[in-house]
């Protein structure tokens, strides 16, 4: 993540319409890897360093002049529809492009050509891997740019397709399985937010949400609109209860498609329930106390499992289930008093989440690799120690339990501010209790890696470094870092913060 | 009522008379291959005279000619399709 | 006239629904097949009729659409088919 | 108006009686032609309810293209799972019930709605009639399309891509029966009927400017050609039609999106077309649209990228 200085930049580049190019970029890049399998990997990376390079370019712009409006084909809402760049958008291209580009260097390093010994599946996850990325990444950015339901119910349908394709790319039985739940739910999430977007029109005649934040009153019609259309991101988001298809789909995923489901995908859905609920809508405090409460309901019952269950990669995705409803806390707050510092700390821990679970799954693929399995029973026996890995893992775990100075840790800790300024002790009790469940279950790896008295025979520590195991690394030590470097990114959100109240000109 | 009215809607009649037979036809018949032999009179004929007498209702030349292409591709896809299915059920079994 | 002529579309209608009875009970494949091939003949005569009811000339187009499409499932269901052993021959 | 009324119910009755036999239907078979047919129903309903462009629509895509789908996805996974009873399995008597309580809820929801929303319910309609003149064509549905909402259509287009994506990253190009081949009265027909189909997507193109037609109908009669050609093994795609196949595949995304580079690069608005030329521009972009989406298509039939190895001949 490169915060470039706006004074450095040529005029050029402050004039072009790079929220169009962001998402343009990604999509040509997917046809281009599409056709030419053979430098996919080039295309890929490029792209991916492109679309980053006109991301930061953007925040920066940002940083300097405020926040932005294209209006395609020229035309003005409502009649047309308009990409609208405000601070937690640019926030959320940055961290999407870079998170990017660090699973796609790993994912260049696991899916790499190995000649006449490949087997066709192996060829398979080489060839369609970055396709896949880059339709999601085009996806991703036109979602965050959308100002429009009706665009967002579209892009909402690429970034799904393009997940099941990940999610499926390793070919197991067990993965196609999932696959097709995951599809089900999906096409399920989005024909519910197409039904809120339906009467959404029928009752107010407009899409864009400029237009649909200006409604003040929340008739009956709205209300319901606003229902449906949660209940279907709550279905791609993997909302407890309606996660049942997650953990399958995250588990049974090859590592790096793992890593952008669960870093970026279902923070997709997530970043419009969010925009919509504080932007778009009244926010209604007994829908938001409900929301809190589903998400109290995730994290118990996301800890829960994560400690049962057997498998490295189980856990992990359970953990995802707990953290998603942690950040679902926010809506039952951002009605209160201390509305804006919840959200703030509930965006921090939305990009807190997209780096360290990106870097804890590559690096549970990597140790999966090392042992030949993810059994957690077994780990303490083994005498091969992929330490590195293991590094990457605790690392990023330190981040996802909060400890300080981690970026889950300024996340956290923003989101407790925002709860006791408003004094809801429930939701401060909650979020500890979650902490302490994280705790847990986190625990549970980090002392199979640690424990050396059950092993039979001497220690094997991997003796070279692995370039392979630089990427996780790297991911976690940015899960860490955005918590001390977090003042840019705090000013950038600030940029069009949709709890400013603009000041009334006499 | 112009008498050219009159004899397009008797044209109708004659062609819904087809197809209410094609479908009885269809109902009572007792095998895939009679079954055919009803469905082709309401797909030709029937078809026909429905057109015919749409044609005299509008009195358009360019209705009239799509009319007939309608109805010509209406002809060659169902005696196509009767062919493929009779072929198909004789081979597979299913005639009785 | 109108009158006569709704009076037309809602027997073709009813003729529609009777040729559903066809599709439910089968008992062969090629069976179903056939009633759905005749309810697509009678949907494109509705169309023709519904176009002068509805005084909407453009519904010809779709009409037309109907007939030039009206054979790909049967192709479809018969290219896909089995061919038993000793039909081959 | 009476009889009118006859009509619409006897419609609506068919239509939701339809819905429920076919979900009812035991037999996959009977349950895809209950499917085909529905689809007429429904576009007889679009119809009435003065909808011509969803009806074309209905008709291209739902009834004729949908059911070949449909059937040889059927006959596929049956040609696979011989005697694998999981196969045929029904889903769980529980999830029928969630489903069924889903959709009555949503049902009542809508019901609800009617009551709720004011009268005459506000639409962009006049917003759209009113800026009709300078959208470069004069149908209107077009003119959304294409061009107030061209980043929509953009979208949609790269939605088809993903999928063909995702498909010939799943599918199997091995051809896994020995199937008929049609005889002579089919190539008849395909003779005769084939070029003119042809004929009819430029005129369904064509017609997308100021009349119900346009890309996606044109495209879908196009890609009903395909299907044609591969039902008939007029056109046996090989290893070495993968590349011209991905080319046509991408070619919506990218004359769409590189349409919308050219606009940026004369100095106007993503996709916004210099309003003079504004309907060759369209005419343009839908031109591509319709090629790319009739190889999505028959693509997506087909099922697989092709193989290199030769299919299996048939019989006779």
């Amino acid at each position: 993540m490169i915060w470039s200085d706006p004074s450095t930049m040529t005029p050029e580049i402050m004039t072009w319409d790079l929220p169009s190019l962001v998402v343009i970029l990604p999509l040509l890049a997917a046809v281009a890897a599409f056709l030419l399998p053979s430098a996919a990997v080039g295309i890929g990376l490029g792209a991916t360093a492109l679309v980053g390079a006109a991301s930061s370019a953007l925040a920066a712009r940002l940083l300097a002049s405020g926040p932005e409006i294209s209006h395609l084909g020229g035309w003005t809402v409502p009649l047309g529809i308009a990409l609208r760049v405000d601070g937690f958008a640019a926030l959320m291209l940055v961290t999407t492009a870079g998170i990017g580009m660090l699973v796609g260097l790993a994912a260049s390093r696991s899916f790499a050509a190995k000649g006449a010994t490949e087997a066709p599946a192996e060829e398979r996850q080489r060839l369609f891997f970055w396709p896949l990325w880059l339709l999601l990444l085009a996806g991703l950015n036109a979602l965050y740019l959308s100002s429009d339901v009706f665009n967002i119910y579209i892009s909402l349908e690429i970034l799904g397709l393009s997940a099941v394709g990940l999610a499926v790319l390793s070919g197991k039985a067990a993965a196609l399985r999932a696959g097709l739940t995951y599809l089900f739910a999906g096409l399920l999430g989005s024909l519910l937010f197409l039904l809120g977007v339906d009467y959404l029109y029928a009752a107010t005649g407009r899409v864009d949400l400029a237009s649909l934040g200006a409604i003040d009153e929340m008739t009956p019609a709205l209300s319901m609109a606003l229902v449906l259309m949660l209940a279907g991101l709550a279905i791609k988001t993997a909302l407890f209860p309606l996660h049942f298809w997650l953990p399958a789909a995250h588990s049974n995923a090859t590592a790096p498609a793992s890593a952008l489901l669960s870093a970026l995908v279902v923070k997709g859905s997530l970043y419009v329930a969010l925009r919509l609920w504080v932007d778009v809508f009244a926010p209604t405090a007994g829908l938001g106390t409900l929301i809190g409460l589903l998400g109290a309901g995730a994290i118990v019952w996301g800890s829960i499992q994560a400690m049962r269950v057997d498998r490295l990669k189980l856990l992990v995705a359970y953990s995802t289930v707990a953290q998603i409803g942690l950040i679902c806390l926010v809506f039952a707050l951002t009605d209160e008093i201390g509305g804006e510092t919840a959200w703030q700390g509930a965006v921090y821990l939305i990009l807190a989440h997209a780096a360290a679970k990106s870097a804890m799954f590559l690096a549970v693929g990597r140790i999966a690799e090392h042992l030949g399995h993810d059994s957690l029973e077994r780990l303490h026996r083994e005498p091969l120690r992929p330490g590195m890995a293991q590094v990457a893992f605790a690392l990023a775990a330190v981040s996802l339990i909060g400890l300080p100075p981690s970026a889950g840790f300024l996340g956290k800790w923003l989101l407790l501010e925002g709860a006791m300024r408003a004094d809801a002790w429930l939701w401060v009790g909650v979020m500890v209790l979650g902490t302490m469940l994280s705790v847990a279950y986190l625990m549970r790896p980090i002392s199979g890696f640690l424990r050396f008295d059950r092993v039979e025979g001497p220690v094997i520590m991997p003796s070279r470094l692995d370039a392979a195991d630089l990427w996780p690394l790297g991911l976690a030590v940015v899960a860490i870092a955005m918590g001390l470097l977090a003042a840019t990114p705090l000013s950038l959100l600030a940029v069009g913060s949709p709890f400013v109240v603009p000041e009334v000109v006499p | 009522m112009t008498p050219l009215e009159i004899l397009a809607i008797g044209i109708l009649f004659a062609g819904l008379g087809f197809f209410v037979a094609g479908t009885v036809g269809m109902l009572r018949f007792p095998d895939v291959f009679s079954r055919l032999h009803a469905l082709t009179k309401a797909d030709n004929l029937g078809l026909a005279l429905i057109a015919l007498g749409t044609a005299l209702l509008t009195a358009d030349t360019s209705v009239t000619l799509k009319l007939m292409l309608i109805w010509f591709f209406v002809v060659l896809a169902s005696a196509t399709s009767g062919h493929l299915i009779a072929r198909h059920a004789l081979r597979s079994g299913q005639g009785s | 006239m109108s009158e006569v002529l709704l009076l037309l579309m809602v027997v073709l209608l009813l003729t529609l629904l009777g040729g559903l009875v066809r599709v439910v009970r089968g008992p062969s494949e090629a069976d179903r097949m056939l009633a759905a091939q005749l309810l697509g003949t009678t949907t494109v005569a509705l169309l023709m009729l519904m176009s002068v009811a509805m005084a909407m000339p453009r519904l010809l187009d779709i009409a037309l659409v109907f007939a030039i499409l009206a054979a790909i499932a049967v192709v479809c269901f018969v290219a896909t088919g089995e061919v038993r052993d000793h039909d081959a021959t | 108006m009476l009889l009118w009324l006859v009509f619409d119910l006897v419609l609506i009755g068919a239509i939701v009686w339809l819905a429920w036999a076919a979900l009812a239907a035991r037999d996959g078979f009977e349950m895809i032609v209950l499917f085909m047919v529905l689809g007429l129903f429904v576009a007889l309903a679009w119809v009435r309810l003065q909808a011509p462009d969803v009806a074309l629509a209905e008709a291209a895509v739902g009834s004729g293209i949908t059911g070949a789908l449909l059937l040889k996805t059927w006959r596929h996974r049956r040609g696979r799972a011989a005697g694998d009873a999981a196969a045929d399995a029904r889903p769980s008597r529980a999830l029928g019930f969630g489903v069924m309580g889903l959709v009555t809820v949503l049902t009542g929801m809508l019901a609800a709605v009617l009551v709720l929303i004011p009268r005459p319910a506000p639409s962009l309609a006049e917003t759209v009639f009113a800026n009709l003149a300078v959208s470069g064509v004069d149908n209107p549905v077009t003119a959304v399309l294409l061009n107030f909402r061209a980043y929509d259509t953009l979208l949609e287009v790269v939605v088809l891509f993903a999928v063909v994506v995702v498909v010939w990253l799943l599918g199997d190009a091995e051809a896994d029966r020995r199937a008929p081949r049609l005889g002579s009265i089919f190539f008849g027909f395909a003779r005769l009927v084939l070029p003119v189909m042809v004929l009819i997507a430029g005129y369904l193109l064509w017609l997308g400017g100021f009349a119900p037609g346009g890309a996606f109908q044109a495209g879908a009669v196009l890609g009903a050609v395909g299907i044609v050609l591969l039902l008939g093994r007029l056109y046996t795609p090989t290893a070495a039609d993968r590349l011209p196949a991905r080319l046509v595949f991408g070619l919506g995304t990218v004359g769409f999106a590189g349409a919308g580079l050219a606009t940026l690069a004369l100095g106007n608005a993503f996709l916004g077309y210099p309003p003079e030329a504004a309907k060759t521009w369209i005419l343009v972009i839908e031109a591509m649209l319709t090629v790319s989406i009739a190889a999505t298509l028959a693509g997506l039939f087909f099922g697989a990228a092709p193989s290199g190895r030769p299919t299996r001949e048939s019989d006779r």
